[in-house]
């Protein structure tokens, strides 16, 4: 039934008001242009912090608007950047006086579409900025590496601490320091595939894609004989002696099915991590397993990792109130 | 350098340039689809689309930059990706560039080019052999700019920014990308022309069509 | 990578490990037999309340064991339910002198196991119940009636009442209530197919599977050329005619992804409903919408509705601390 | 009359029972494909695995009802399904019917067969024609009650339930299914063996050809 989701345009407005109808209390939603915004009033001197992302990732970035995440959000078509249009209905809407920080997945759309943004913006004499989300390892050169669940976790850190009444410039600040202490790397496990075009091929039976991209960049295909350890062993090396994380480091461990993957074999993949964790003496401190980036229904996961330390922690555990996280 | 482009000629030019897109959505899409995310056709027409409404309403003795303004900001919410941000640059840096009003002439035309393209590489910080619409649109450019000095005729400076940017969209399939999606794939881009580039030539395709027949003479 | 979930045995040892390192404040694991409990103490006098299932259909049982829902649950191999020895290792586990209740999904297996293992408790001199749920009207005999959602809804309305102090025969009341208030209904989007065999064929891209089971049951092949508005028309109506549901009602709506269904898509569904919904004036006083009872990866999902009364809306809202449900 | 089974020769046909489902697993699997969930074969082998686990340890002089009772254990913790708590309950209620210790006649093997259908049909709560393992077992037993009645020969007795369970397995075919998961598939289920039938029918074969080799005469 690929074509409920093909159908340009108006599969996303239907889904979009779908989430805001699953979430009256959370979320509010505006169309042409798209956006959406939070429903909770905010402190007086709160910096805005907003997200933009192409659908077909949800929850991201919708489903992290709502107290203590993003202010608003705005979605594009799928895989592709939302516009600047959308984006400053956004800063219109969530602007309070106190300046604005986009959280941006290092993609070129999603970079180029901000920094126009961010120059209209400034033009109407409105403080913006962006942090760039970039922890996707399997990509060598630095500058070029994609956003993964480092974008998750950036949104959480900057709304909890614009809710918690840190500067633009703090929060900034903390935001950046969070995404630099993250790393992560995507397995794909069914097909080698661009989702919407219903091309590529189907893996074989033991072989995993292996830092594959959320929109269908293909990774290395592998073969895979010794089922999850063997796939945890080949990206944990290239997350781990990134940063590097060291023994005894307080970690956060995010898991992310990439939308097609079952609960069960999710837990298989968190089983063989945790192993691990132990094996390197890394201390999880706080973990989500679940879909939280995904790639429209392709099978798969990402990991990241992000080293804690007092202030990420406790920005971590603030309370959020969305529809995706909620504590 | 007699000949004066109207607002109304600009308006026909990219009416020209939304039909060969659109008629070219498949094969663009294709083309992204080796080397990027399968979506260039569509972003591109989504634009032209949007395009063909806003270019209906043809406004009495348009000012050039005003026009061109009204162009930017409709690639910009039309487009989306990373072609969007690009193109909607040009055109906004574009409408910058001096006019006589509600007219260009070719000297201006050619300024119009060089503003644009000049915006678009500062907004996306790509250079030559990038494999991206650069590899097109700054050829193009540098070839008007020398037929202008060289005192050739509008058909012939035309003429030449087309070729220039033909070769410079053939020339990216010979390079390996460093910049946007198809980055990722490293030297397995090698061998594929890239999407922008090929969107980017059938600007200066439709230039030298539309203002060769309209203007020249 | 179908191989990763189907090493007979060991892969839902390890997915099982996995969910208990993912959520060690909540849950237990113990092996051989295999079965969870909760870690929260227990109110004395409290009935226990079990619930075993196939596994393929996560979070469903494991993810609803904890505070306010399950004392302890069964996994058994993929599809198939779990044995009478584990059973009894989960009654012995749970059991505090106040009876047992199980939450039994309709299918033969679960049933006959269910039933052994209650002659065996009985023999011990421990008194156990079950509830059959038995909410698919995709079946038109009422006894063949497979369990679909409505096993989330009877675990979590029989696990408030029995932490609030209800007796066996309270709790086992009250939850076959909830469990004749249900009715639910099956799509399934991709393969028709057994996932556990690789058979089946894909559906054509407009074509969708009417009244599908969670273990790769077929439905009715349709074809569906308006989108989501004409498969929400195609399973409302069995739905809402067999309770049936009646304008003003109140009901609490639960769609659920069966594992391969991108959240986009679950929105889209999500949006249909609720317009059918308003359309139909039933009020929609709670919801939840996610992967609560899922069929391995497949695509697809499940709606279920249960006419609420005050009774029934109290012993939901009453907090609950699992894997899968938290509030 | 005088034939006694032993302990021992139970063993022998639960053994030869385990090698004939885990010879037929894949087939057991392919039938439960066409109307059930394709597990019967999976299942059942599971199953008998732990089956001939249990079966390694012999026990001197162990007594029938005993023995009955561990293997109705081990099939219950080990089949798992719908076939599990079916064969475990068959077991569990034959180690109910009368023996001499460790031995039974063929009245009492007779017996104990009827018990653990009797057991097993009070379990499942299925009818003859619902297309189930009861359509092989009921026809087995009371062929063999009807042959012991007759004073048949114990090889003819054991010839004669085989047959009788053959027969019913096949007609399993011919009819529509009300029990089980091959029952959601109303009509269409006919024209399909039905696996339980299949998995029960190699009981009777199984105990045909191990008891008459080594009792008969
Ligand atoms: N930094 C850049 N500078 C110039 N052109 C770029 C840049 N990044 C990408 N492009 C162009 O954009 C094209 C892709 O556009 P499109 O597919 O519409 O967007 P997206 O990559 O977001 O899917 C590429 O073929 C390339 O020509
Ligand atoms: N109520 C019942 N009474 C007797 N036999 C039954 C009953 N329900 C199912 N069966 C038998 O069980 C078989 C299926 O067993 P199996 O595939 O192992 O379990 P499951 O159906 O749980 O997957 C059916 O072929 C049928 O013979
Ligand atoms: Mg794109
Ligand atoms: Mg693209
Ligand atoms: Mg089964
Ligand atoms: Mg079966």
């Amino acid at each position: 039934m690929q074509s409920l989701v093909n159908q340009p345009g108006s599969a996303i407005t239907q889904s979009l008001r779908g989430m805001a109808l699953c979430h009256p209390d959370t979320i509010k939603v505006h169309f042409d242009p798209d956006y959406v915004e939070r429903t909770a009033p905010c402190p007086s001197g709160k910096v805005a912090v907003i997200s933009g992302s192409g659908s077909g990732h949800e929850p991201l970035p919708i489903g992290y608007v709502g107290l203590g995440m993003l202010d608003a959000a705005c979605p594009g078509p799928i895989f592709t950047s939302p516009s600047p249009v959308q984006l400053m209905a956004a800063v219109h809407s969530a602007d309070h006086g106190s300046g604005v920080l986009f959280i941006v997945k290092n993609y070129a759309g999603g970079v180029l579409n901000t920094e126009l943004t961010i120059e209209m913006a400034l033009q109407e004499g409105i403080d913006a900025r962006y942090v760039l989300v970039n922890d996707d390892v399997a990509i060598p050169e630095v500058a070029n590496r994609r956003g993964l669940g480092a974008a998750t976790l950036a949104c959480k850190i900057a709304g909890a601490a614009a809710e918690s009444g840190y500067s633009l410039d703090a929060t900034v600040n903390v935001t950046q320091r969070a995404v630099a202490a993250s790393r992560s790397m995507g397995v794909g496990t069914n097909v080698n595939t661009l989702p919407r075009n219903g091309l590529g091929v189907n893996l074989a039976d033991d072989s995993i894609e292996l830092g594959v991209g959320i929109h269908g960049e293909p990774g290395e295909v592998r073969s895979v004989k010794q089922g999850m350890p063997e796939i945890v062993d080949l990206i944990l090396p290239p997350i781990l002696d990134d940063l590097p994380f060291a023994p005894r480091d307080r970690v956060l461990l995010l898991i992310s099915g990439m939308g097609g993957t079952p609960p069960l074999e999710l837990y298989l993949f968190s089983e063989a991590i945790h192993e691990r964790m132990a094996a390197h003496q890394l201390r999880v401190e706080r973990q989500l397993i679940g879909n939280y980036l995904t790639s429209l229904g392709r099978g798969g996961y990402t990991m990241t990792l992000m080293k804690l330390d007092d202030e990420l922690l406790g920005l971590w555990d603030a309370p959020v109130h969305t529809p995706a996280l909620h504590w | 350098m007699g000949q004066e482009i109207t607002t109304s000629q600009l308006r026909k030019w990219l009416l020209a340039y939304a039909a060969r897109i659109i008629e070219n959505e498949a094969h663009l899409t294709k083309l992204d689809t080796a080397i990027g995310d399968a979506d260039h056709g569509v972003n591109m027409r989504r634009g032209m689309s949007k395009l063909k409404e806003r270019l209906k309403e043809e406004k009495q003795s348009e000012d050039v930059s005003s026009f061109l303004r009204s162009v930017a900001m409709t690639l910009i919410s039309g487009i989306g990706g990373a072609a969007g941000p690009l193109y909607g640059t040009f055109f906004l840096r574009a409408a910058t560039s001096p006019t006589n009003g509600s007219s260009i002439d070719l000297v201006q035309l050619t300024q119009m080019f060089r503003y644009g393209l000049d915006g678009l590489q500062q907004r996306g910080k790509a250079q030559a052999d990038d494999k991206t619409m650069i590899d097109t649109m700054q050829p193009a450019v540098e070839a008007m700019e020398a037929a202008l000095a060289a005192h050739q005729s509008p058909a012939v400076i035309l003429a030449a920014a087309r070729q220039a940017a033909h070769l410079g969209m053939k020339h990216t399939i010979e390079i390996e990308a460093r910049k946007g999606r198809a980055s990722y794939l490293g030297p397995h881009s090698i061998g594929h022309q890239d999407p922008g580039a090929t969107s980017a030539y059938f600007l200066f395709e439709t230039a030298a069509e539309v203002f060769t027949k309209t203007g020249a003479g």
